[in-house]
């Protein structure tokens, strides 16, 4: 097969998924015949070619998939006007420590926000595969330990964890303890 | 005039926001995720240093604002036990502190530990919400593939028919060698090429069944196909006069 | 907007949404502000330019969509692999006397297997167009003639009937023949 033939091959795969697929699968495509650093070649071809248009080729935490560029969105609304809905400020915060801080307990979420955490914030983000129980701590009870999955890291258009924007230091607390530092 | 001077600081004018009016504070409760959340409201709006909790101030105005939640809500655990806790640090740093236990961590640490994490992962909060999301900031293609009803059939390939003609003629070979005998696959595919444009005509040219331009070969071997037909008596080559035009027609045709 | 912009919204659309989409709905990306006629032009222009491609647009009873050409099948559904159905050893044997010594008889088959050959075998190849009567033989009972189909060399990869393995030296008989046959 030459080489245009397979990124036709490639570029389909990629259309007709909305999962992610990694460079091994992309591979299984062709029996295994080309091997996975050509499909790369491909791959940042086909990047190329979809450069002007509505979609780009992104990188994401379980392979290579095609989104639609945020400009399109305007357009994509009109088009298909009911939205999903906005998770509340308790649900954020949830998914937020479970997130920066996994793997927590729901215990541990609820000591950093102060209040109960309901169970049908959880249920939410499991349904929606999220979040997933990774372990239980050691501890009497046996609760459940949280953690984001890769598919919470593939909808946000994120490869790893540390791609997550930097928690920032609110206050001048952290300045006045490095000045104290230096200090001493 | 100076108002109030804070880290040394003066302060010409008291702070726009520094005083809710009480009705005002039931729609806002709605609005707060716990009392950490109220706390961290109410510091903020103070433009305070969280560092350095005016207690005395804070734990009032906390107060102030739970009792009046308190009398149209039913008021969270959570926001008594916050006031519980404000007032005890409150009263801890009104007592005077004895030499002996003077490096005693200040009361107010512990919860200002607690109000920058929870501040900090409330701007995460809103910085994970600003995240483009799949399905609501972006689409993804998901071209369905048509045929995925179809059953699946066996693949097979030129190896598989191989091994299946090996095993056919070893064991022919055990019980009649001399029937099997190895042809030319080219003879074999002609015929079959005969065959199919012979089907539904009355006669073909003898020369239409030679494509031009296909090298002399395929003629040769065209021609020994139609030798090979005709000796099975699966076509009748015929020609009705000398020199004339020469037929070739399938015997199922008659 | 011009019309480069909008034929890539257009295209965009119709990759993110697995409903065919009418005139009327594409009209609706662009507020009223592109006629149904222009986008009409615009779905031209991109059914060509997705021609050489592994999609196609088509316009269907309920609108226009993108629909993955059937070549394509081949590779995509090695993405998702299932355990593959295989033919019976029989049914391989009788294609393969069909392969190598056509135009035959299904008496030629049982003659050269040495048992009955079953009709549901002959069908089930008949229906893949793998098999077709070229003929019938001028011997009483007239049996049919079958020999494979292009269909048969297109989907086993070979352009001819000769890229079939060569049966030389696979087996002491055939070594035998060709002794006799560099004799002669």
């Amino acid at each position: 097969m030459n080489s245009d033939k397979a990124r036709i091959v490639v570029e389909t795969a990629l259309l007709t998924t909305e999962e992610p697929i990694s460079l091994v699968e992309l591979a299984r495509l062709f029996d295994g015949e080309i091997a996975p650093p050509e499909i790369e070649n491909m791959l940042s071809d086909l990047r190329c070619k979809w450069a002007d248009s509505g979609l780009e080729l992104v990188e994401v935490s379980s392979g290579w998939r095609f989104r639609t560029k945020p400009e399109m969105q305007k357009f994509l609304d009109r088009l298909n006007p009911k939205k999903p809905p906005r998770y509340s400020m308790a649900a954020l915060e949830t998914l937020a420590i479970i997130a920066y801080r996994q793997p927590v307990t729901r215990g541990d979420i609820e000591d950093i926000r102060g209040v109960a955490v309901s169970t049908q914030i959880l249920k939410m983000f499991e349904s929606r595969c999220w979040i997933e129980v990774v372990g239980h701590r050691d501890v009497p009870g046996r609760p459940s330990l949280y953690a984001t999955t890769s598919r919470f890291l593939d909808d946000l258009n994120m490869s790893s964890i540390s791609d997550l924007p930097p928690l920032q230091n609110t206050n001048s607390l952290f300045e006045q303890q490095d000045n104290n530092d230096s200090g001493t | 005039m100076i108002v109030a001077k804070i880290h040394g600081e003066a302060i010409l004018e008291l702070p726009q926001d520094l005083y809710i009016p009480p009705e005002a504070l039931e729609v806002v409760l709605d609005t707060f995720e716990g009392p950490l959340d109220l706390l961290l409201y109410l510091i903020r709006k103070h433009n305070l240093d969280i560092l350095d909790i005016r207690m005395a101030e804070l734990t009032r105005q906390y107060l102030d604002y739970i009792d009046v939640a308190k009398q149209r809500h039913e008021l969270a655990a959570e926001y008594l036990l916050m006031a519980a806790l404000l007032i005890e640090i409150k009263s801890r740093m009104l007592l005077p502190k004895p030499a002996e236990i003077e490096a005693e961590e200040d009361p107010r640490a512990e919860l200002v530990r607690r109000l920058l994490e929870y501040e900090k992962i409330k701007q995460a909060a809103l910085m994970l919400d600003a995240l483009d999301q799949a399905g609501r900031d972006f689409l993804l293609p998901g071209i369905p593939r048509d045929w995925l009803d179809m059953p699946e059939l066996p693949g097979i390939d030129p190896e598989d028919l191989r091994q299946a003609w090996i095993s056919v003629v070893s064991r022919v070979k055990m019980i009649n060698p001399h029937k099997v005998e190895l042809e030319e696959l080219s003879i074999r595919e002609h015929m079959a090429r005969i065959l199919k444009k012979l089907q539904g005509l009355d006669a073909v040219e003898f020369v239409e069944l030679f494509e031009a331009g296909t090298g002399l070969a395929i003629f040769i071997v065209t021609f020994l196909a139609l030798l090979e037909l005709a000796r099975e008596n699966l076509v009748s080559i015929v020609q009705a006069d000398v020199f004339g035009t020469i037929y070739v027609k399938a015997n199922n045709e008659f």
